[in-house]
């Protein structure tokens, strides 16, 4: 299913001729466009052929200046029941190819059908005179529009910045650049590297309740067996083979259980080596 | 010997030798430098490193040389020429990268003119859900979450970070064309 | 289409074209480079890249500016001048410290989302011991100090700062993006 909420991110270029379509071109996260050369296109020519690129659309309203313009339109005085038809068209085209109609292209259709419908009730005769624009219907879709252009524009001017911009390049790395191997951050940084941290203590968690806890008597026989049998067990290494913090704690703890209950013995051979647990 | 003289009655830098000194220090720093830290660095007045580097800029102008000296984010920079990119590119073996969609671009537009800004307002104006286009500009790091707004649900600002000042070349914001300008257009 | 033209019947570049290109190039390096891999991409001769490159070095030195061009490693390099050292070493100390390490900024998270933390529940959360990272936090002014916890040991327990605050641009720990505000962007 496309979704047309963000048509651009999905780059869809389409050419329908009788209804039938040709899928030109599909590819996901990269997009290099032309802002200017690549705008959308409907063409309706003579007879019923309705020719149609779509999938460039930022969204409704953008769908609908294009309309305007199309049908060489004033912008001021919009033919609210011809510019609604084709806006109709084009989402029964969407639907027709199966494409998911973003929920903001519906609500457009929608006000354009309630603005219909108030410029087909006959006027209130009082109103008629200074006031009848301040009553036109219309005036908050115009003012949208007149709104959302200007940004618009200068989302063309942002491009042409950013093209100029790709072609100015900064030194390579240097050796004093390694000293600050750091990164930038920001507060959504943080909230991502908090989750990842999350995300891996969730496992770690998993993995702890998969193995079985060694209790403390249990660690205790273990270790005495072990001494026992060899005679003396480096504490370092014993420690060391814990998997977990509270293994470790516990195998602590059995050690000092140990030495204080049975004959044996902390012996550290040199002077910072490492310490070993002996039998008496 | 020598250098701790210097260091104890240092004699005053002439333009010359202070242009020299902050021609070295923008190149190793790794990002815009601002004369600010270059006064702080040196213990020179601000005004003269800014004269300096005026001057610097100047010079390289001057020089047609394959380097130029930029104002932008607020610091000044050395960066390759415009004209060379292709030779440039050629060498790093780089394609320009990946333009921003036509969607992330206006959700940018609206952000950079109406910050802070909340994600509802941008909808407001756009007529579209721009969620997706939100995440993509933070993750390129073009916005910034600027705080939370006093509304209801205080939905999160957001306006635009430094790393859009240099992707986009811009000294600071106010070098952005006024959103009024872009009326005469419209009709 | 204009790009294939000019590749197919390229107008022999200058000396003083030359010179400026293999400037750009040597800048954007990212590791000296030689003569040949320079006449391999511009498809110039090696001669000519040679006589473009002394040519360089000789400018440079002529200039006296801040930086010069070295022969090193069988290659050429741009750098700053030997006898700007001192001035260099000090800027790059103390470079504006914003910056964060992977591992700092990990914890600072934990600290942000966790306060008041404990240094061996940052250890339990992050899996790893965190002592240079509160080292670098506590000297950045980014976390304090907030009293002992009443358990086993008492351990100092670690908050957010005033500091880091204004330099994420917070007005208060409330405006911490929450993880529903991220599952907005992503949904």
């Amino acid at each position: 299913m496309i979704h047309l909420c963000d048509p651009f991110e999905i780059n869809y270029k389409f050419t329908i001729t009788n209804y039938e379509f040709k899928k030109v071109q599909e590819t996901s996260e990269q997009y290099n466009f032309d802002f200017h050369r690549e705008t959308a296109e409907i063409v309706r020519d003579g007879s019923e052929e309705l020719k149609i690129k779509i999938g460039e659309f930022a969204g409704p309203l953008d769908l609908l200046l294009f309309l305007i313009k199309q049908e060489q339109a004033n912008i001021f005085d919009i033919p609210i029941a011809k510019i609604t038809q084709t806006y109709l068209e084009y989402i029964q085209m969407m639907k027709k190819l199966d494409i998911a109609v973003a929920a903001d292209f519906l609500v457009m259709a929608a006000t354009l059908i309630e603005i219909k419908s108030k410029m087909l009730l006959p006027r209130d005769p009082k109103a008629i005179g200074e006031d009848e624009e301040f009553d036109d219907p219309r005036q908050e879709l115009v003012d949208r529009l007149m709104e959302y252009e200007k940004f618009k524009s200068a989302a063309g001017m942002l491009y042409e910045r950013s093209t100029i911009e790709q072609a100015i390049f900064t030194r390579g790395p240097i050796e004093s650049d390694e000293n600050n191997a750091e990164v930038d951050a920001s507060v959504f940084d943080l909230l991502t590297v908090f989750q990842k941290i999350a995300a891996r203590h969730v496992d770690e968690i998993k993995m702890e309740i998969e193995r079985e806890e060694i209790s403390l008597a249990d660690m205790i026989k273990s270790l005495k067996a072990r001494i026992f049998e060899f005679g003396e067990i480096n504490l370092l290494e014993f420690f060391e083979e814990m998997r977990s913090k509270r293994e470790l704690v516990t195998a602590f703890v059995a050690v000092l259980e140990i030495v204080r209950t049975e004959t044996v013995r902390l012996l550290q051979k040199t002077t910072f080596g490492d310490i070993v647990l002996k039998k008496v | 010997m020598e250098e701790e003289v210097q260091e104890i009655e240092r004699t005053p830098r002439s333009p010359a030798e202070l242009m020299t000194i902050v021609e070295a220090l923008v190149f190793v720093a790794d990002e815009p430098v601002n004369s600010r830290v270059l006064a702080d660095v040196l213990d020179e007045d601000r005004g003269a490193i800014e004269a300096a580097m005026e001057e610097l800029a100047k010079e390289y102008e001057a020089r047609e040389g394959g380097l130029q000296i930029r104002s932008i984010a607020g610091g000044w920079q050395i960066a390759t020429r415009t004209e060379l990119h292709e030779e440039v590119r050629k060498f790093l073996k780089t394609r320009p990268s990946a333009k921003l969609s036509l969607a992330s671009l206006e959700t940018l537009a609206v952000i950079a003119y109406k910050q802070p800004v909340t994600v509802p307002e941008i909808l407001e104006i756009r007529g579209v859900q721009s969620a997706t286009s939100i995440k993509t500009l933070l993750d390129k790091r073009l916005i910034v979450a600027k705080g939370r707004k006093e509304a209801v649900g205080r939905p999160m600002m957001y306006g635009t970070s430094k790393d859009f000042l240099i992707q986009f070349g811009l000294r600071d914001l106010t070098e952005l064309p006024s959103i009024e300008d872009f009326e005469d257009l419209v009709s």
